[in-house]
């Protein structure tokens, strides 16, 4: 009975409690507005309508040109990186050639004018389109949907068909300063380019008997022909820069005269020299640094070796001393290299290639000693290695694996594990080296400890692609020409936009339908390739070069390309474009209907439009369309009667 | 009101037959009554959303007129234009009367209850007793209308609505004992008089059973078993619409306005209040609309019975109370 | 025919559906005074206001309570299965949301978590805690939606508005971060499609004190009121070995006594970083199942905020994720804890765009066949309060 | 998850023909079994603790329908779930029902046979689930389609703009 009871009078004091809490509430306040007219504030991801901000070709102003001026072109690059507007492959380049830019106008035709707008960024556009590691592809957004554009190819493509035009005409010398540059390299003719187009009188020495530095001496003539680069340093000389052919500064002329006489010196020498293997018997005959035998092989007084060759390294200049020893008539080429397949620097083509051509990859082996007999190379003692943690930069550290020797019986070693910088010119001048033997230099400024010597190019930055060596010489012109008008070399000056490298999604190439894949380059057959030194890639076609050109998105500049990637991420198929033909001159978008029945306001569409000019509007989905507006043409996508949406 | 002698030599001078000036003074009461009801309903509507809104953290009826003030025009005016379905397979003449019935039962109820010192249509002095019986015959009206519109949800809604008002007469009733016990007599202005002291601090467990009685009868949740939404979608009235079932609507709150003046009436003193008799209507109104609140206060805060526990509550505790209250007026009004 | 056009009962049903004639010549065998009852058949419609989705029941009831039930489903079939098979990895991710509407964020999850471990990518740390915070935010307040809405069915109006209230603040939320209030579209292949807006996890963090703060008034008006206790309390009750044999999972599973979270039984993403418990009942009735979902609540919050605790810079997609997904041939299972039960994607890829094959296991389907078959011999009243704690949401039962 | 499956040996005769549990990648602990020793591998499922039932998903291959069967376990204190697949060729898609084993194998049966035209023997109530009762074909069939697909099947790579770069 008590239970009951108890339980008889929790029932009723809870009913009160009940009562207590609902009356409490009446006061609290009400956080419920009348959606949507009430609503303070929408969200700026707010996803209405699919809308578009503009369209190429109707009355749209043109894509932006990055131009090279030289005080504020690093400032222009920034600003665009943070507003969102610089598009993935110019910021993927370490010099920022306006990749966009100049594929847009091979698309319209002009080729002349996309010349001269990679010369501006580039200067040896010819030499450049051949040899460089192509981080602009990386960076291509096209990487998303199937395959990047070709853009390298691109600026071969325009250097080729303007290699028959005559010279750009010099440019007057308006300033009565004289600029001394060591070293013909691309570091040393981008800086003469850019400091002769500001009317200073440059002089560039170099101890090749032909301006190119490296990409004359390291490069064979398969990937590289002469006549090309002579093309190229020509086009540079021809802006009124003098060029001093072998003119070896220390021996010829002393360093010290020079820095006399001219008003400023720019030391852009590159890496010369190549590391020794430091085992016995390096000296003996048949041993040939790697750079000596391709440097001779340019130079056409055709360096004998013997019938079985061993290339010591993995990277692209060891690609190339094999491949040119294939040429010069070796059977067998062996490729000896500490670490891993995966581990090798050359790039993927590279190796492919190399690998078609029938060299023996011999991987996971250290050469130990080289056995001579009478002063000759007889054969090369090789360890088996095994590969143990990574070491500092990432790699696997080698370790050899005891009692694994063996002999490769070959008459010819090639050591190419690195290249080495060439100082000797520089004894008795004043200019503080490092304990290393590097010279120690400003980082932003590139000047070293003497005010009037700045150095750029390989030889500060250490070997990598010829691009870097190109953006470090814009560097340099700028420093130089702050220098000569006696500004302040640091104020008010904005460091040079280092590209992070993209992590390339590849998408598997049978799902792709042909005629979205991209435009490969051909090559001249195997058997010919070997036969002698005539040059692998041949290039594009016009029709197949603007084709391409046509490929690419034209990113990031607010105006919609007609490129259909929306209407292949929509999950309901409900957009439709149409455009002007890969062909036509004039890129123009003929039709844009996004269906709004069908839309589900998912915004994947948005999200995917690579020119960030589809955005989801602030329309409140469908209750604001009636049943005529649902149907959104290309006047109603682009809204430009309806005052309601700000944006 | 009027006192019947003035009537009567009114009626003889002008030659009316004596049953012409009865009917006739009846049909002007009947009319005002009606009027009075007519805009206690709409009021009630307007307080009804105005105060769930308010719980419920919403903003009620804004739109329609000042403050929402305009919307009970609305809903009136939606009763009568909307159309009245009549489903084919009911039975015509049943469904026609069901709520009939239902008004007719509510409405009589309120011919002995007073709104002022004299202001009641017919003072009985078996008020209490009449008050009591006549909203019954509403539970014929129900049944009317389950069996009449033929569709299951309504027979089973209206089987359950029968059930629960019958079984909540009976505790109803008892609990009104203990005032009579103490009022002496059952006329209902006399009990408002004899109000010294409100008579609910005098019998607080039989308002508690009345009123808890009261809620059962008018079938308001936690007690609305008949029109449960989540179960039998609107119970008895499913079929209805337009204006039978705005008749259905004004018989509900009709009787929710008559059993709330009928509390105020006999716990809550009536008319009495500070100041001068004029205002005793007004207070009297006051009350109503104050036992109008606690109703809607407890509808909208509570969850719904079950059935069976409906009717144990109604058994085995309410009535048990309303004994025990009897036999404590009886202890205490002997000592 | 669609199912659309004509409403045909299928004929093939036992003829009790149909308005069963007396039969005359047994009724005369009867002597007089015998009272003839009549079982009555009800039909609770696909629209009918506590079916919580296109749910049709016809049920044979004699008096008050149910003898028999024949359920229909398959009004909200839209074949997402079929339509996955059509669409590339990254356009099904917009059908996700559609399944279960109550918890879209878990869905998208589930599916992109499927996604990425058949294509081995690796989902950064930042948008894993995005992912937890929401799908948590989402899995409480659909767990209240189930609370207030019992008290809908048991008549109490009141809380079901306070709810609304609760979960428009949470849409504001999830609007900054995802763009729609319902239809989030918020995770993707690889990560989630927008980073939180600055201010956005003070914002969470008072949305979840206030949501605290009311919880008990929530607990008081409903599971403290004597009229909701008697119509919760023993009522609907399930063994374990019961709810196991009908294939439960989710709240109403761990109600009866069986332990399986999991978020502790396989524990996914970084649920082994947050500190959470998994709460259990044994009576396995009406009450528990409520009062489980109750108790997630609050462990629920209790996640995310640790996860607002620890929650890392950095990027919110991984990188080199192509839009045209192509996975390596080859099967996965991946699932989730939804706030219904165990909800799992099993996709077979042939290493093409398009999924070869996605099956969606949702809770929901289990739940509601445990209820049928659990559910005869009940009033009709407790039917629909039972109906209420398992709360299968259609849009993931007929997918 | 613990790697190793120790299946207590009163188990594992009941498995037919030393079937072994193998750990999938991606997956987790799979079992592949031929179509006539179904019932008997379930049965050792069911003894070895595995109760829970979760989903059955047929597979629509050109030449055959392959089934996969999810269980789990929450009697085994590591609690985990186990695959059950089987091959059925598409001339005589017929298999034996579950329902006795696991009681709440019921509408996912159905769900198959409505979805996939599996028949399921044993099955107490084999009617379709989702289609209206009298439709026509299975619809997860790759070869079905009917006018009512609101997008129709459509080669994903070529994308609805027709001149297009």
């Amino acid at each position: 009975m008590a239970g009951q009871i108890s339980n008889f009078i929790d029932g009723w004091k809870s009913m009160f409690v009940g009562l207590g809490i609902t009356i409490k509430r009446r006061r609290m306040s009400k956080a419920t507005y009348f959606y949507p007219y009430e609503k303070p504030t929408l969200p700026d991801r707010w996803r209405g309508a699919p809308m578009l901000k503009g369209v190429m070709g109707d009355g749209s102003t043109g894509t932006e040109k990055f131009p090279n001026v030289l005080g504020e072109f690093n400032a222009t690059i920034e600003s665009r990186k943070k507003e969102g507007k610089l598009p993935q492959c110019v910021y993927s380049c370490p010099a920022h050639v306006d990749a966009r830019g100049y594929v847009e106008l091979i698309a319209e035709g002009r080729f002349k004018e996309s010349l001269d707008l990679i010369r501006e960024r580039c200067t040896l556009p010819a030499a450049i389109g051949r040899v460089c590691t192509r981080p602009c592809e990386e960076g291509c957004r096209r990487n998303y949907f199937d395959e990047p554009i070709s853009v390298r190819d691109l600026k071969r493509f325009a250097a080729d068909t303007c290699m028959n035009m005559s010279h750009p005409d010099p440019i007057p010398k308006t300033k009565d300063k004289k600029i001394a540059i060591i070293g013909g390299g691309p570091a040393g003719l981008t800086a003469a380019q850019d400091l002769a187009k500001q009317g200073y009188y440059v002089t560039v020495y170099d101890k090749n008997p032909q301006g190119g530095g490296t990409l004359l001496t390291g490069i064979p003539k398969y990937r590289l022909p002469k006549n090309v680069l002579k093309w190229d340093v020509d086009a540079v000389c021809a802006l009124g820069v003098d060029l001093k052919t072998n003119v070896e500064v220390g021996k010829d002329i002393p360093l010290i005269k020079l820095i006399d006489s001219y008003d400023a010196v720019l030391i852009a020498t590159g890496l010369p020299a190549g590391y020794t293997l430091g085992i016995e018997g390096e000296d003996a005959e048949g041993v040939w640094p790697c750079l000596e035998l391709l440097k001779q092989m340019n130079f056409d007084n055709h360096p004998k070796i013997g019938k079985k060759v061993a290339v010591v390294g993995g990277g692209n200049v060891a690609m190339d001393g094999a491949r040119t020893s294939l040429r010069l008539g070796a059977e067998e080429v062996h490729l000896v290299y500490r670490r891993g397949r995966a581990e090798m620097p050359a790039r993927y083509e590279e190796i492919h290639e190399s690998e078609e051509e029938g060299i023996i990859f011999e991987l996971l082996t250290n050469p130990t000693r080289v056995i001579v007999k009478g002063g000759k190379v007889a054969g090369l003692e090789c360890v088996k290695m095994g590969l143990g943690e990574p070491d500092a930069s990432g790699r696997r550290r080698p370790e050899p694996i005891p009692g694994s020797e063996f002999i490769l019986d070959v008459d010819t070693v090639i050591p190419a594990i690195g290249q080495k910088m060439d100082l000797s010119f520089l004894e008795g001048i004043d200019i503080k080296l490092s304990d290393r033997g590097a010279i120690i230099y400003d980082k932003l400024t590139l000047q070293t400890s003497n005010p009037k010597v700045f150095t750029a190019g390989e030889v500060v930055t250490g070997a990598g692609a010829a691009i870097q060596a190109i953006a470090s010489g814009h560097e340099a012109a700028e420093s130089l020409d702050r220098f000569l008008r006696g500004v302040d070399l640091k104020e008010g000056r904005t460091p040079q936009v280092m590209p992070k490298l993209y992590n390339y999604p590849r998408v598997p190439v049978e799902w792709i339908e042909p005629e979205r894949r991209r435009a490969h380059m051909k090559a001249i057959p195997l058997e010919k390739r070997l036969k002698g030194f005539t040059e692998v890639e041949l290039g594009f076609t016009e029709e197949e070069a603007v084709r391409e050109a046509n490929r690419c998105l034209v990113c990031d500049n607010e105006n919609c390309s007609g490129c259909a990637m929306c209407a292949r991420t929509c999950p309901m198929h409900s957009i439709e474009v149409e455009r002007t033909g890969p062909q036509e001159t004039e890129r123009k978008v003929l039709k844009y209907n996004v269906d709004l029945t069908k839309c589900l306001f998912c915004g994947q569409c948005a999200e995917v439009c690579p020119t960030k000019a589809l955005v989801m509007s602030k329309d409140y989905e469908n209750s604001e369309y009636s049943k005529e507006k649902l149907f959104y043409d290309i006047e109603r996508v682009l809204r430009r009667d309806s005052a309601k949406i700000e944006l | 009101m009027l006192s019947s002698a003035e009537l009567l030599n009114f009626a003889n001078s002008h030659g009316i037959p004596l049953w012409a000036m009865d009917a006739f003074i009846a049909a002007l009461i009947a009319l005002g009554l009606f009027a009075a009801m007519g805009l206690g309903f709409m009021v009630q509507v307007y307080m009804e959303r105005k105060v769930s809104a308010g719980l419920q953290l919403r903003y009620g009826p804004i739109y329609v007129g000042p403050k929402g003030s305009l919307q009970l025009v609305a809903d009136a005016l939606k009763f009568i234009t909307k159309e009245d379905v009549f489903p084919s397979s009911a039975e015509p003449w049943i469904f026609r009367l069901a709520p009939v019935v239902m008004f007719a039962a509510a409405f009589l109820g309120l011919l002995v209850l007073p709104f002022g010192p004299g202001l009641v249509a017919k003072d009985l002095n078996v008020g209490l007793i009449y008050v009591l019986a006549i909203p019954s015959i509403g539970v014929a009206g129900v049944i009317m209308a389950g069996f009449g519109s033929k569709n299951r949800y309504a027979i089973l809604g209206s089987l359950r609505a029968a059930a629960q008002m019958i079984s909540y007469e009976v505790p109803r009733s008892l609990s009104l004992i203990g005032i009579i016990m103490i009022a002496g007599t059952m006329r209902l202005s006399s009990i408002v008089d004899g109000q010294g002291i409100w008579y609910i601090f005098l019998q607080p467990l039989g308002f508690l059973v009345f009123f808890v009685a009261t809620m059962a009868e008018l079938n308001r949740t936690p007690f609305d078993l008949a029109e449960s939404e989540s179960e039998y979608v609107n119970g008895y009235h499913t079929e209805y619409s337009g204006m039978r079932f705005g008749f259905f609507f004004f018989a509900e709150y009709m009787s929710l306005f008559a059993a709330a003046l009928l509390t105020a009436v006999l716990f809550l003193g009536g008319w009495h209040g500070p100041g001068p008799v004029i205002l005793a209507p007004v207070w009297l109104l006051i009350k109503v609309f104050g036992v109008i609140y606690v109703l809607m206060w407890v509808r909208w805060t509570f969850p719904r019975f079950r059935i069976d526990q409906v009717m144990d509550l109604g058994w085995k505790v309410l009535l048990p109370m309303a004994l025990v209250n009897i036999l404590v007026t009886g202890i205490i009004m002997s000592v | 025919m669609s199912k659309l056009e004509e409403q045909k009962l299928p004929d093939k049903l036992p003829d009790s559906l149909l308005e069963r004639e007396f039969e005359i010549e047994e009724l005369k065998s009867r002597p007089e005074d015998t009272i003839v009852s009549q079982e009555l058949t009800i039909n609770i419609g696909p629209h009918h206001p506590s079916t919580h989705g296109v749910f049709r029941a016809i049920m044979d009831m004699d008096g008050e309570i149910i003898t028999r039930i024949e359920p229909v489903i398959g009004h909200l079939h839209r074949c997402f299965e079929k339509i996955a098979e059509n669409r590339s990895y990254a356009q099904f991710m917009p059908f996700t949301d559609r399944m279960d509407y109550t918890s879209a964020m878990l869905n998208g999850w589930a599916y992109a978590m499927a996604v990425e471990k058949l294509a081995g990518i690796q989902v950064p740390e930042r948008a894993e805690y995005l992912r937890v915070i929401a799908g948590e935010l989402n899995r409480a307040i659909s767990h209240l939606m189930t609370y207030t809405f019992s008290g809908l069915e048991a008549g109490a109006v009141t809380p079901f508005f306070w709810w609304f209230e609760e979960r428009d603040k949470l849409l504001d939320l999830f609007e900054e971060i995802a763009g729609a209030r319902m239809t989030f579209n918020y995770a993707r292949i690889g990560g989630v499609s927008g980073d939180a807006p600055d201010g956005w996890f003070d914002r969470v963090r008072d949305f979840i004190k206030t949501l605290r703060s009311n919880l008990d008034e929530y607990y008081k008006l409903l599971f403290g009121n004597y009229i909701f206790k008697k119509r919760m309390k023993g009522i609907g009750v399930i063994s374990a070995e019961e709810a196991i044999r009908l294939g439960i999972t989710g709240p109403c599973l761990r109600a009866s006594g069986v332990n399986y979270d999991v978020r502790k039984a396989d524990p996914y993403s970084i649920y082994p970083r947050f500190d959470f418990e998994v709460p259990i009942s044994y009576k396995g009735d009406n009450y528990d199942r409520m009062y489980m979902r109750f108790l997630e609540l609050q462990q629920s919050l209790r996640i995310v905020e640790q996860a607002l605790d620890q929650i890392p810079d950095g990027p919110i997609m991984a990188e080199g994720v192509p839009r045209l997904v192509c996975p390596p041939p080859g099967e996965v299972y991946a699932h989730v804890e939804s706030s219904r039960g165990a909800l799992g994607y099993y996709i077979v890829s042939d290493g093409s765009p398009k999924p070869y094959r996605v099956k969606i296991q949702a809770p929901s389907f289990g739940n509601l066949q445990a209820f049928t078959s659990m559910v005869v011999n009940n009033y009709f009243a407790d039917v629909i309060m039972i109906f209420g704690t398992f709360d299968p949401c259609f849009g993931e039962v007929d997918r | 998850m613990s790697d190793d499956i120790n299946l207590d040996e009163g188990q594992n005769e009941e498995m037919p023909g030393g079937v072994k549990i193998i750990r999938e990648e991606g997956l987790g602990y799979t079992l592949t079994v031929k179509r006539e020793d179904l019932l008997k591998a379930a049965a050792g499922l069911k003894e070895a603790g595995f109760d829970l039932f979760k989903f059955i998903s047929g597979v629509d291959y050109p030449d055959r329908i392959k089934l996969v069967y999810r269980v789990f376990s929450t009697k085994r204190q590591n609690r985990f779930g186990i695959f059950m697949k089987t091959e059925v060729p598409k001339s005589d898609p017929i298999i034996d029902s579950l329902v006795h084993i696991w009681p709440a194998a019921n509408w996912h049966e159905r769900e198959t046979y409505d979805l996939y035209g599996m028949e399921f023997k044993g099955h107490p109530n084999l009617r379709r689930i989702f289609m209206p009762d009298d439709w026509v074909g299975h619809p997860l069939r790759k070869d079905y389609s009917d006018d009512r697909m609101i997008v129709g099947p459509f080669n994903l790579v070529a994308d609805s703009s027709k001149k297009e770069s």
